[in-house]
């Protein structure tokens, strides 16, 4: 396995309050993800963990606080803008395209690449049709490492649920993003396929490089995979550290792991 | 140890979506009265599509039962609505929550009362369920679409729970939940299972959650069945220990070590 | 091999203008089978199809591709929808099928010398509108007195609806009145601010150019504002039973215009039908139709075509079957004089018609007839439409046509054949 | 000035007999999800049975009373209308369960040519009359202080006061009781409902025998009106404004949205129409419709539309 | 069993790219637009043409111009009757303002300005959806049936607001015959029919049905609804623009408002939906549905009631077609709720496993 080279913070929340009415779903959340690094957000449910990544995504708008990201700080940014920047995210409730097969989806993923104007695309000559192809090859990987080569034509509808959420993974990775947000991408798999999603979220991590921030239930993956974890409670920080600190917090026991873990 | 009679025979079914796609191949199976069963497998296996048949949920989904027969307490169910069985005391929590996006979590968990009348005895059971899951009265004014999607997996719950069922068909409960929580929902699972007599039959991805708390486990890959066996039995079978409950070798492995080229198990060639 | 003449049939039994429909259609043929009863045309026997197209214009012009080749060809066509007929006039002329709109259609086809194939005979919207104003000047007492008096129009907005309005802007700048133009959209069931128009405007006349549902929805509506009915006139499309039946006792006084005829209870052929055709159970409608203004239209509509063919087959021979061609020149050189009419029935029901290829309309009379409550009364003399003001705007409008459409006006030797 | 009121008056009569059509649409899509292309043709058939059997009773019993014969005739066109309901929940929404809303729309329209048919087989496609007593001439108010009065019609206040009645009646209804609760999350999933013991096709027996009521009262006033034949199907379009400025899913938006729509269109029609050549209040009622979304898009006092990931 | 692809092996993505990727498919599709070339012309009555063929055609067209946006978009619409409505006035205005204005330059230009009024009207587009959206674009049918009878310029002025063109002819050759004009709509269709089918099959399509399918994940990963919705618009109602002015030109030759109108929207819509929303092949299906059945019915009526001796009156008829075609259209959508297209490809499906029923 090649050494992974954490590096320095790419990505740079502070200060983040996010409030529905009156539901304060984040409370001045800070925290920061590093280069190349696997971040574990966790916590109970309704802590804020979608919340935060949807900040981050750009689909709702803090009322307070800023987000850095490679040097630059918005505090809100569009959604456009922030997959041009090469922020990627998979969904916890399946977002997938359903109406569309597989290969579609996942060839979505790539639109913010495609240069040919719509006459070209309509006429489907020279230029299109090369672009067509060329950004069909890398899709084709990216099919390939999910290994899920026999679903290319199904409508993703139709696939079981465990399926989709590799397929949404294959749809955030085929905009070859620099940070990618995985929400919950392992619900509703037993252990056999959490250990093949496991395996692509590493070998992601490994042989792309990209920085990974990850919300998870499984407490065995989050512990086994990630590098530091954040955790948060009714949109609130408590705690933040490596694994085994975390694991350790009285506060995070009470809140999340409960005494049996 | 007397197996005391079954609610629910599921004898030989197949399925069929969409006229084309088989997807249940002959699936028989039991649950005892007073009993927790738990169906597992892996990723479109057919266990939704199995409890979707048992509780006439088929046909929205454009699948229908081809062959085989199902029964409940020895009355053949195939031809009665879903209302029809609720009212019989079957009750489906559907994989995916679905909760009514538009009714707060209170309306939500209120509908599942639909079948009774007593005034008095719903709210009680409101109130049962509230204790159940804190979670859901700190949120009860809220529109379902948007809770959490952990929220919405309890509401949906808690809202089967609310037509006082005699049997409950529980399709990935502990999907989406806080681990704290899976563990409450199978508490609550044996608690009702225990006082109330509710049966259970479980389908789950949480092998290790649904063992612990079942008394039988049926596992199922490809539409079929293809191991049964009392829970104990399953849980210390070596084959299901490395490819269900992850611990190949009596030890668990770590995430980080799974090999890129690992053979999977599958007992259909 | 028995001769037949072929009469395609476009009705609209269906939908929005159903009750209009059908006892027109039912009148039409009737009409047909009537002349069977007689004996046919010199012994040509009749026959005919009809095709349901519910006043819409794509399945008009599907019928009229159905029907025009069957039976050995149509022998002319009655769109019976303004619509229809604005498509028919580019086909017919392709097909050689010659196009009788009577007392309907687009008025400058009158000009037979551009319009070869279009037959508006017994009087168009121009004829109708001129005899209205006409009438109301007479009833205020000479064209001087129409100086400063309002007039509202409340028409159907559409083609149909529109027709009128060049001609009662000619009469407004002619004779001073004012003429306010209030649209109603299809189908006119929603007039309510119409009415209020009117009742802030308080015009001396309403001119209604209704059809269907509309006319009788806007009686209604004058009655819900108080305007007198009295002095509402309705165009010859707005003044038969369907229009009046459900408001009953609240449209009394309500008037119309009428080309020719009015509810004929009592006519020669009126009588002949009852006793040829429904008395032996061929009735094509329910008894109490027969003699009502649109069955009577109907079927002044079908004898107009029979004695098209009748006259075709005086030049091209008699007993013959006409081809739609020879048809049209009978069309062209109808000569229905008095005495014929009186002998086919028509006797106090209409005035001759005669046509040329210069006048493809071939007579320019209307009456007034008023709702009594419980039927049509006339209640005016006969008025011819003044030729000074629609010959020239006939002219105009055909020559714009011609222009638009690169048609070369027809010569004389074309007159001819 | 009294000109102005008449229109605006006017005008809320108008509106509130939309709110009454629009109320059938409501119903409908509120309960079960399903945009009811079909409410218009309901309308007639109901008006057309009304109008008939008002016509046979007395021929039939040989009794001349019109209240006896219209009363007759209208537990009649509601008994069909119940059957109408019962058909179309067996033969064609229990197929369609959990289906997307397009489909569902395109089979309402299916109805829709179907009970255009039968109706007209049925009762005929001539001119009709409901006569319900209604008073039809005018009456003038406030003589002394508008030179003419303002024009007030009685016919319109009555058909008002029903509109309301059954309106508010309707939405103590789906708010307060469990059948409305019931009701609304058969709206938000099918499957789910059924899921938990709501039987959906008792629902929707009810929901559109109610909406088949709702079609009849409306057909018969609007029939009182207008006389029954095919166009009154056609009313529906003029409802369509109402019920997205009021929500597709609120009974009392029907009937809010039922009053500015027919105030903002008589008011435009005139005095912005005689400027621009008249006619312009079908599509104003829409744009004034959309100029609402595009504050509310949800309409008024619609649910508003969930956008969530 | 003749029916596989087996043994097709897709050596480039090209291939795999293909329209109709399974050899069977294509040679059938190539001899169906060889005999609409060449067989039906030889084989077809003028009835046919005129009756059916032309306005099949031409609705097709249309039809596909609404699926772009309703099916593969999914933005509901109710107003195509006005944007055709604006190809057939504007394409008229260009054809007789402007002297020697080829037909085909009209045609574009009748659909240019379609495209921008739709672009106007999709504009609510961006904050309103689903139900609520078909309110504007009712808005847009309602005010086109106004202004193209109210407002004289559109018309050249025509009192009767009715307009009329003649003498079609492209690059001299002259189009008149009932032939002629259906290969020249069959020209344009197929013409149209694959330029859309590129565009739904590249990443412009995939815009758009991603939008449909959940637009706020389709904004996360970076496309831009307003720019896939009002393209979705624009494309689609040029298309739509087109087939007005197709349908003025060559069905109508002489039209009034009335032929756009409310019901020519909902029309569209129906054959869109019972077709197949999102289905190319579906537009044609649905526009055949619609457009053929009723036909259909209505002279296959007739002629069943003499076989057992009835004659049946045209109301009666007419009223019985309504009722069957409503019917069918129930029926078929409890067959297949996706439309004719799914039950296509499910047949095609069959076929594929033959003779084996799974
Ligand atoms: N509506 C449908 N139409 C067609 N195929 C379907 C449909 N629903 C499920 N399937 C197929 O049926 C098979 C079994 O699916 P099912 O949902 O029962 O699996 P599952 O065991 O519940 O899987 P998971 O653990 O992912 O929920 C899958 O291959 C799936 O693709
Ligand atoms: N759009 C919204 N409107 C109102 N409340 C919201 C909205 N989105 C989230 N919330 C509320 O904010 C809180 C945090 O929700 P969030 O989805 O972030 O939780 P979570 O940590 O992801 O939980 P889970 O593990 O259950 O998915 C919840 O109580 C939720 O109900
Ligand atoms: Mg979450
Ligand atoms: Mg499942």
């Amino acid at each position: 396995m090649a050494q992974r080279k954490i590096g320095d913070v790419i990505l740079d929340v502070r200060n983040i309050s996010l409030r529905f009415g009156g539901v304060k779903a984040l409370t001045d959340i800070s925290f920061d993800v590093r280069e190349h690094e696997i971040r574990a957000i966790i916590g109970p449910n309704g802590a804020g963990k979608s919340s935060m990544l949807n900040c981050i995504n750009g689909v709702y708008t803090p009322q307070e606080g800023s987000i850095t990201f490679r040097g630059r700080t918005f505090s809100h940014m569009n959604s456009r803008q922030v997959a041009e920047m090469g922020i990627a995210r998979t969904f916890q409730n399946l977002a997938l395209f359903k109406g569309m097969s597989v290969l579609d989806n996942i060839m979505t993923g790539r639109n913010l690449r495609i240069k040919s104007n719509l006459f070209l695309q309509a006429l489907r000559i020279g230029p299109a049709e090369r672009e067509e192809i060329e950004h069909r090859e890398v899709v084709e990987r990216i099919i390939d490492f999910l290994e899920i080569q026999a679903y290319r034509k199904t409508p993703v509808g139709q696939l079981p649920y465990g399926l989709q959420k590799r397929v949404d993974l294959g749809r955030a990775l085929a905009m070859e993003p620099q940070v990618l947000l995985l929400d919950e991408p392992m619900a509703g798999m037993n252990v056999e396929e959490k250990q093949d999603m496991c395996r692509f979220i590493l070998d992601v991590n490994d042989e792309f490089g990209t920085t990974i921030v990850l919300i998870e239930h499984d407490m065995g993956v989050v512990m086994d995979i990630s590098d530091r974890v954040v955790v948060l409670d009714y949109g609130k920080k408590i705690g933040d550290g490596p694994p085994e600190e975390v694991r350790n917090n009285p506060d995070v026991i009470r809140a999340y792991l409960g005494t049996s873990h | 140890m007397t197996t005391p009679a079954p609610v629910l025979t599921v004898n030989g079914i197949e399925v069929i979506y969409n006229h084309v796609i088989l997807v249940l191949k002959g699936v028989s199976l039991q649950l005892a009265e007073g009993q927790i069963a738990a169906i597992l497998g892996g990723n479109g296996a057919g266990k939704t599509t199995t409890l979707r048949a048992i509780s006439n949920l088929l046909k929205g989904e454009r699948g229908e039962v081809t062959k085989g027969s199902i029964e409940l307490r020895g009355e053949r169910i195939e031809n009665l609505t879903p209302a029809d069985l609720v009212k019989r005391g079957v009750v489906q929590v559907m994989e995916g929550r679905h909760c009514f996006a538009h009714l707060t979590i209170e309306e939500n968990l209120l509908t599942g009362a639909y079948t009774r009348k007593d005034k008095g005895e719903i709210a009680a059971n409101l109130e049962k369920v509230y204790t159940y899951f804190p979670r859901l009265k700190t949120r009860r004014t809220s529109q379902a679409a948007y809770t959490s999607g952990g929220e919405q997996q309890m509401c949906a719950i808690g809202r089967a729970l609310m037509a006082n069922p005699s049997v409950v068909l529980l399709d990935e409960p502990s999907m989406g939940l806080a681990p704290q929580i899976v563990e409450e929902v199978f508490e609550i699972v044996k608690d009702l299972n225990q006082k109330e007599k509710v049966s259970f039959l479980i389908a789950e991805q949480n092998t290790n959650m649904a063992l612990r708390y079942a008394n039988y486990g049926y596992i199922m890959e490809s539409g079929r069945i293809v191991m049964d066996g009392a829970a104990e039995d399953l849980r210390n079978n070596e084959d299901v220990k490395e490819f269900y409950l992850g611990m190949g070798g009596g030890q668990r492995k770590s995430f980080r070590d799974v090999k890129s080229y690992k053979r999977r198990k599958r007992w259909l060639a | 091999q028995a001769k037949e003449q072929f009469f395609p049939v476009l009705v609209y039994r269906t939908g929005a203008y159903a009750p209009n429909g059908t006892p027109w259609a039912n009148g039409f043929i009737d009409y047909l089978k009537l002349t069977n009863a007689r004996g046919g045309i010199n012994g040509v026997k009749v026959i005919w199809e009809e095709c349901e197209f519910g006043y819409a214009t794509d399945r008009g012009v599907e019928c009229y591709e159905r029907l025009k080749g069957k039976n050995g060809g149509a022998s002319m066509f009655q769109p019976l929808s303004t619509g229809v007929t604005f498509a028919l006039t580019e086909k017919a002329p392709v097909d050689k099928i010659p196009l009788i709109t009577a007392g309907y259609g687009r008025s400058e086809s009158q000009d037979g010398g551009v319009f070869k194939w279009n037959f508006p005979l017994a009087g168009t919207y121009w004829v109708a509108a001129d005899v209205l104003i006409q009438h109301i000047a007479k009833q205020e007492g000479g064209f001087d007195k129409l100086k400063g008096k309002k007039i509202a129009l409340v028409y159907h907005d559409s083609p149909f609806g529109k027709e009128p309005i060049p001609l009662l802007q000619e009469r407004a700048t002619m004779h001073g009145f004012q003429l306010s133009l209030l649209p109603v959209a299809h189908p006119g069931v929603e007039q309510k601010s119409t009415w209020l128009q009117i009742r802030q405007q308080r015009p001396d006349y309403v001119l209604l150019w209704g059809w269907g549902v509309m006319n009788s929805t806007a009686i209604k509506e004058a009655q819900a504002v108080g305007y007198p009915r009295e002095k509402m006139y309705g165009v010859w499309w707005a003044g038969a039973e369907p229009d009046v039946k459900d408001v009953g006792a609240g449209a009394k006084g309500y008037n119309a215009v009428t080309m020719q005829h009015g509810a004929e209870p009592n006519a020669a052929f009126i009588k002949e039908i009852l006793d040829k055709v429904h008395a032996k159970g061929q009735g094509t409608g329910p008894k109490e139709e027969v003699g009502q203004v649109l069955y009577v239209r109907g079927a002044i509509s079908a004898m107009l075509a029979v004695e098209g063919v009748r006259r075709a087959q005086e030049r091209f021979g008699k007993g013959k079957v006409m081809t739609g061609e020879q048809v049209r020149w009978g069309l062209e050189n109808l000569e229905l004089t008095q005495a014929k009419l009186d002998a086919l029935g028509f006797k106090g029901v209409m005035r001759p018609i005669s046509t040329t290829c210069q006048d493809h309309m071939g007579a320019a009379w209307a009456r007034i007839h008023t709702w009594d409550g419980s039927k049509w009364q006339f209640t005016s003399d006969w008025y011819q439409a003044d030729e000074q003001i629609i010959k020239p705007m006939v002219r105009a409008a055909a020559d714009k046509y011609a222009a638009e459409k690169k048609i070369q006006r027809r010569t004389p030797q074309d007159c001819q054949s | 000035m009294a000109f102005f009121i008449e229109t605006v008056f006017g005008g809320l009569m108008a509106g509130m007999l939309y709110a009454l059509v629009a109320l059938g649409f409501v119903l409908i899509f509120k309960a079960s999800g399903v945009f009811n292309f079909a409410q218009g043709a309901m309308v007639l058939f109901a008006a057309l049975a009304m109008a008939r059997f008002a016509e046979w009773y007395p021929q039939w019993l040989g009794f001349d009373n019109l209240l006896l014969a219209n009363a007759l005739a209208f537990l009649t066109a509601a008994a069909l209308m119940f059957v109408v309901a019962w058909l179309i929940e067996a033969l064609v929404l229990r197929h369609l369960v959990n289906q997307e809303g397009a489909t569902l729309l395109m089979a309402t329209l299916g109805i829709t040519y179907f009970l255009d048919g039968l109706g007209q087989t049925l009762f005929g496609s001539d001119i009709y009359q409901i006569n319900i007593g209604m008073p039809k001439d005018p009456v003038f108010i406030l003589e002394g202080t508008f030179e003419g009065g303002i024009l007030i019609n009685k016919e319109d206040l009555i058909a008002a006061g029903i509109a309301a009645a059954l309106v508010a009646g309707l939405s103590l209804f789906f708010q307060k009781t469990a059948t409305g609760r019931a009701l609304r999350a058969v709206a938000d999933d099918h499957q789910a409902a059924q899921s938990i013991g709501i039987p959906l096709n008792r629902i929707w027996v009810i929901v559109w025998c109610v909406a088949g009521i709702v079609a009849l009262v409306a057909g018969m006033i609007w029939g009182s009106k207008l006389g029954v034949q095919f166009s009154l199907s056609t009313v529906a379009l003029r409802a369509l404004p109402v019920i997205i400025l009021g929500g597709l899913t609120s009974v009392p938006g029907a009937i809010v949205g039922g009053l500015i729509i027919g105030v903002g269109e008589k008011l435009s029609e005139v005095y912005l129409g005689p400027l621009v050549g008249g006619g312009i209040e079908i599509w104003f009622a829409y744009v004034l419709a959309l100029v609402f979304l595009l504050f509310r898009p949800q309409g008024l006092f619609g649910e508003k539309i969930i956008d969530r990931v | 069993m003749f029916y596989r692809e087996n043994g097709q092996f897709k050596t480039s993505y090209r291939d795999d790219q293909q329209i109709f990727p399974i050899a069977q498919d294509r040679w059938a599709i190539l001899a169906l637009v060889a005999f609409a070339f060449v067989g039906v012309p030889l084989l077809a009555d003028e009835y046919l043409f005129r009756a059916i063929l032309i306005p099949f055609l031409i609705l097709s067209l249309a039809a596909i111009g609404v699926n772009i946006l309703v099916g593969y978009c999914g933005q509901i619409s109710l107003g195509s009757g006005a944007f055709m409505a604006v190809g057939a006035y504007m394409a008229y205005n260009a054809f007789v303002r402007i002297e020697g204005m080829p037909l085909i330059v009209a045609l574009l230009i009748g659909g240019l300005c379609a495209t921008l009024v739709g672009i106007v009207f999709g504009i609510p587009s961006l904050r309103v959806k689903g139900l609520y959206l078909a309110v504007a674009t009712l808005a847009a049918q309602f005010f086109a049936d106004w202004a193209f009878l109210r407002i004289g310029w559109f018309t050249n002025h025509n009192p009767s607001g009715s307009v009329s063109v003649s003498n079609l002819s492209v690059l001299g050759w002259r189009i008149d015959t009932p032939v002629e004009k259906y290969l020249f709509c069959l020209g344009v269709v197929v013409v149209f029919a694959l330029l859309a089918k590129n565009l739904v099959r590249s990443a412009i399509g995939r815009e758009w049905m991603a939008i449909r399918d959940m637009d706020v994940a389709a904004a996360v990963i970076g496309i831009r609804p307003v720019y896939a919705k009002l393209s979705a618009f624009a494309v689609s109602s040029f298309i739509v623009g087109v087939a007005g002015a197709l349908w003025g030109f060559v069905h109508l030759g002489s039209w009034e408002p009335a032929a756009f109108s409310i019901d020519r929207s909902f029309q569209l819509l129906f054959m869109v939906i019972i077709g197949g929303l999102g289905s190319i092949m579906g537009s044609f299906f649905g526009a055949a549905f619609i457009v053929v059945l009723p036909i259909f019915l209505n002279q296959f009526l007739p002629w069943l009631g003499g076989l057992f001796g009835l004659s049946v009156s045209t109301a009666a008829v007419s009223h019985t077609e309504y009722m069957i075609f409503g019917a069918l259209i129930v029926w078929f959508l409890i067959v297949e709720p996706h439309g004719l297209a799914k039950l296509w490809s499910i047949g095609k499906q069959k076929l594929r496993i033959w003779p084996f029923p799974h």
